[in-house]
């Protein structure tokens, strides 16, 4: 069995990247992934914790968080898509009509 | 803004398939088709299998179609004198009349025989060009080049190989019809000189 | 993982990339030889080997006509285009072609293996461990199955891309959309016969189907589920994009789709794993729907037919009878799915999805349904 | 050290080079690339630690379904703009920091926190097989996997909603 604070600390650095990701990088699609690496990342640490508590709430866990993914990412991509589509650019820094 | 798109008519057709709603389920058709070709595959097979040929297709360098016609006429041959020799006396009538420029004939002169000194040293048909018209056939005025029902043994891997010379051409099986009797004439008269 | 374990898993792996492999080969020239037959023709027959020094040639029905595709793809000169991305065209075949012989690895091709009793000189290495025969008999068999196919996805979409070609642009789309619908229905048909044997380990599948049903019917899937087997069987020919399913690399339309800048082993890569996954394909069919291994009567001791007649066999010819029974069952797959290909005339692209979306899937749901209430009533 | 400790190390490995190379590559393909091969190395790893049922579904829902629609969407939708030119935003130093506050911080809390609060094999261990996990599951856990559904069903509603809004902007 391997070590579980390695694979804690493997999930919390996956976690930072995609949080970092998010934050830095300007194309929408490349956002949109690297949540998906920080939902990757709390996968991974449940099925750590539910290794260690022998558990199954943890895997389940992670069964309702696939559903989330694929749902957020059906509504995800289209409304990429129609923003492309209006300003013909993934750029996050052209989106700031809201900006008032 | 847009142009209103014209409405699309569908074209009828004169030999339109007539369908019913079960042909145009398309479910038995599938199975059908399969159903013919599946057959025709096992019949082939059986055919292959108990040694009989399962195809209308000929192995073609090695297998002669069957079906020639009578009068396919589709190779050349040099006729010959009772000696051998070949009757031809290189007047390159056929050279000049074929239409495709396939007949190449080198002329010489051989003083042995007075009576027909000229013959020719080389005689080739390009048959990768061969229209096989045989206008060479009836522009020779010595019956020396014939065709016959056979067919040249051509495929090849190879251009060169389907130029044939003298002796391929003189290497014929003799028929009654092709050997014909030459008549033999009395030697020219001494003293004329044979013309080169 | 002991060394016998690790020596038969070696075994296995060879063997099974054997078969693949040599699937993939001659089915290049089944292909071919069965659309000659099939149309009254002859069929590649030149291809020959020389015995060296000899002028012996054996032509042998044109059997080497693969081995010289095989030599002629790799040494013809690898044509690289300007490619858009260098990274994503190198993984494409690899993509391709990779998921596929993985595929394999949860296959049973045969029953149990008693390597002591084959071997008696060796029964004391192995101290009378037997082994199913296959590579990994996991229990999330089909779910494994469906996993890898899916990257097969990502490899055609991944080679269209990053070429820099509208046709292969346009394959690499047309594969992505058809790959996943069919998929879909793929999943579908196979949940029927998940709930009948009430398992997704393929290897359990496979011995559920032996024995008979009715006294007479060999107990396999096909007999529960014959409307799925027929979607399954529709469904995988479209997975493996051939012809009535072709659209993704449409030669008329699309030059050859997706893999239209490939050229030399790249290209052959594409072909070779087209050609595995059509064994896959019927490998799959026969696991689920066909017995596997199982011939009708037939146990692990030998065949007791229904009169009360037994043939006792030996263990050794009990497994290589369920090696050939396996292999003879999926090249007859492999065969139907060629006649299939020289039979049917091609789907449009538009009428491809509406296939699978407003035809195939319903269907799919409603045999799932049908099955999952006539067992339930079974039950209660 | 087994064969498989060693596996779980590389897959590791693997998996944290992906995410790195996610925040780096250029291309959103290359992106999308680098996130495959970090969810490979990831299921793996489960594979490695025997949630047989996890690393399957891991494969087949995300590299095989979510990824395979980021991917045709990446391909569908080509646009060259500057975020291409340039990757990051302004808020490449403060989001560096941030990230490595929060790893550093959840890296502490879990040092400090030690050995877990429940024992290994308290309760019975349970089976990651895929018969008694799915019986389980449909067991405890049935409402929550039909509320799913209903998520999926919203899900499916509105993504056909806004292409049809988007449409409808476009004349």
């Amino acid at each position: 069995m391997a070590d579980t604070q390695l694979l804690l600390g493997l999930s919390f650095v996956l976690f930072a990247l995609g949080l970092v990701g998010v934050m830095v990088r300007r194309n929408a699609l490349v956002m949109l992934m690297c949540m998906e690496l920080m939902l990757n990342a709390v996968i991974l640490a449940l099925v750590t914790f539910s290794l260690e508590t022998a558990t199954l709430s943890g895997a389940v866990l992670v069964f309702l968080i696939f559903v989330v993914a694929a749902a957020e990412i059906a509504i995800a991509i289209p409304i990429v898509l129609l923003l492309s589509r209006q300003r013909s650019s993934l750029d996050v820094e052209g989106y700031d009509r809201l900006q008032g | 803004m847009t142009t209103p798109r014209k409405p699309h008519v569908r074209r009828q057709y004169w030999n339109e398939p007539t369908m019913g709603w079960w042909e145009r389920s398309y479910l038995l058709e599938v199975a059908r088709g399969l159903a013919i070709t599946g057959g025709v595959f096992l019949r082939n097979m059986g055919k292959w299998m108990t040694g009989r040929k399962g195809a209308l297709t000929a192995y073609y360098p090695e297998e002669i179609r069957a079906d020639y016609a009578a009068g396919n006429r589709g190779k050349h041959i040099l006729t010959q004198r009772p000696d051998g020799r070949p009757q031809c006396v290189a007047c390159n009538m056929c050279a000049t009349v074929c239409p495709a420029q396939v007949i190449e004939i080198d002329a010489a002169f051989d003083p042995d025989d007075p009576a027909h000194p000229k013959y020719p040293s080389r005689f080739e048909i390009d048959y990768s060009r061969c229209v096989f018209c045989g206008f060479c056939v009836e522009a020779c005025p010595e019956d020396a080049i014939r065709m016959v029902k056979e067919t040249p043994d051509l495929p090849g891997f190879d251009r060169d190989r389907m130029w044939l010379g003298k002796e391929e051409l003189l290497n014929w099986q003799p028929h009654a019809d092709v050997a014909k009797p030459y008549p033999v004439r009395p030697a020219a008269e001494p003293g004329r000189s044979p013309d080169a | 993982m002991n060394a016998p374990d690790f020596a038969i898993s070696l075994v296995y792996i060879a063997y099974a990339l054997a078969v693949l492999l040599t699937f993939g080969a001659i089915l290049t020239w089944v292909e071919r030889k069965q659309a000659a037959i099939m149309s009254d023709r002859i069929g590649a027959n030149r291809a020959y080997v020389r015995i060296p020094f000899t002028q012996v040639k054996l032509i042998w029905l044109g059997l080497f006509h693969g081995m010289a595709d095989g030599l002629k793809l790799l040494l013809k000169e690898d044509f690289k285009p300007l490619a858009y991305d260098k990274l994503a065209y190198a993984l494409g075949p690899w993509l391709a072609i990779v998921p596929v012989l993985l595929v394999f690895a949860v296959v049973p091709f045969g029953g149990t293996l008693d390597p002591g009793r084959l071997f008696p000189s060796l029964a004391e290495w192995f101290g009378g461990r037997t082994y199913p025969m296959q590579i990994a008999p996991i229990d999330a068999g089909i779910l494994i199955v469906f996993a890898f196919s899916g990257i097969t996805i990502i490899g055609a979409m991944l080679a269209g891309w990053s070429s820099a070609n509208k046709f292969s642009l346009l394959g690499a789309l047309r594969a992505g959309s058809q790959l996943i619908s069919y998929e879909l229905v793929m999943g579908l048909t196979v949940l029927g016969i998940v709930l009948i044997f009430g398992t997704v380990n393929l290897g359990t599948i496979v011995e559920r189907q032996s024995g008979t049903v009715l006294g007479f019917l060999p107990a396999w899937g096909i007999v529960y589920q014959p409307f799925a087997a027929v979607l399954f069987l529709i469904a995988g020919i479209a997975e493996n994009k051939r012809i009535p399913f072709d659209l993704p690399e449409a030669e008329s339309e699309l030059i050859s789709g997706y893999f239209t800048e490939y050229s030399a082993m790249k290209q052959g890569v594409f072909m070779l794993s087209e050609f595995i996954e059509i064994a896959v394909i019927g490998a799959l069919f026969v696991t689920l729907f066909f017995g596997g291994y199982n011939l009708p009567w037939m146990n692990d001791t030998g065949f007791v037919f229904p009169g009360g007649h037994a043939v006792p066999l030996s263990h050794g010819w009990v497994v290589v009878l369920q090696l050939l029974t396996f292999l003879g069952k999926v090249f007859l797959l492999c065969s139907f799915q060629i006649l299939v290909r020289w039979t049917l005339p091609r789907f449009r692209w538009d009428q491809l999805l509406r296939f699978a979306w407003k035809f195939l899937l319903p269907l799919a749901i409603a045999n799932l349904v049908v099955t999952a209430v006539a067992l339930w009533v079974q039950q209660a | 050290m087994t064969i498989d400790q060693l596996l779980v190390y590389f897959f590791g490995a693997c998996a944290l080079l992906g995410g790195v190379l996610m925040l780096v590559a250029r291309h959103p393909m290359r992106v999308a690339l680098a996130l495959i091969s970090c969810m490979l190395s990831l299921a793996g790893i489960y594979a490695m630690l025997g949630v047989h049922v996890v690393a399957v579904f891991q494969v087949l829902i995300y590299v095989g379904a979510v990824m395979v629609f980021m991917v045709y969407v990446i391909m569908l939708l080509d646009v060259r703009d500057p975020s291409f030119v340039r990757r990051y935003s302004r808020m490449l130093l403060p989001g560096v920091v941030l990230g490595a506050l929060l790893a550093g911080a959840l890296g502490i809390s879990a040092i400090r926190l030690g050995a877990p609060a429940i024992q290994p094999g308290a309760g019975a261990a349970p089976s990651y097989l895929v018969q008694p996990f799915s019986v389980e599951f449909l067991r405890e856990y049935w409402l929550h996997f039909e509320l799913t559904s209903v998520l999926l069903v919203a899900a499916v509603v509105a993504a056909i909603a806004i292409i049809r809004s988007g449409r409808r902007s476009d004349g």
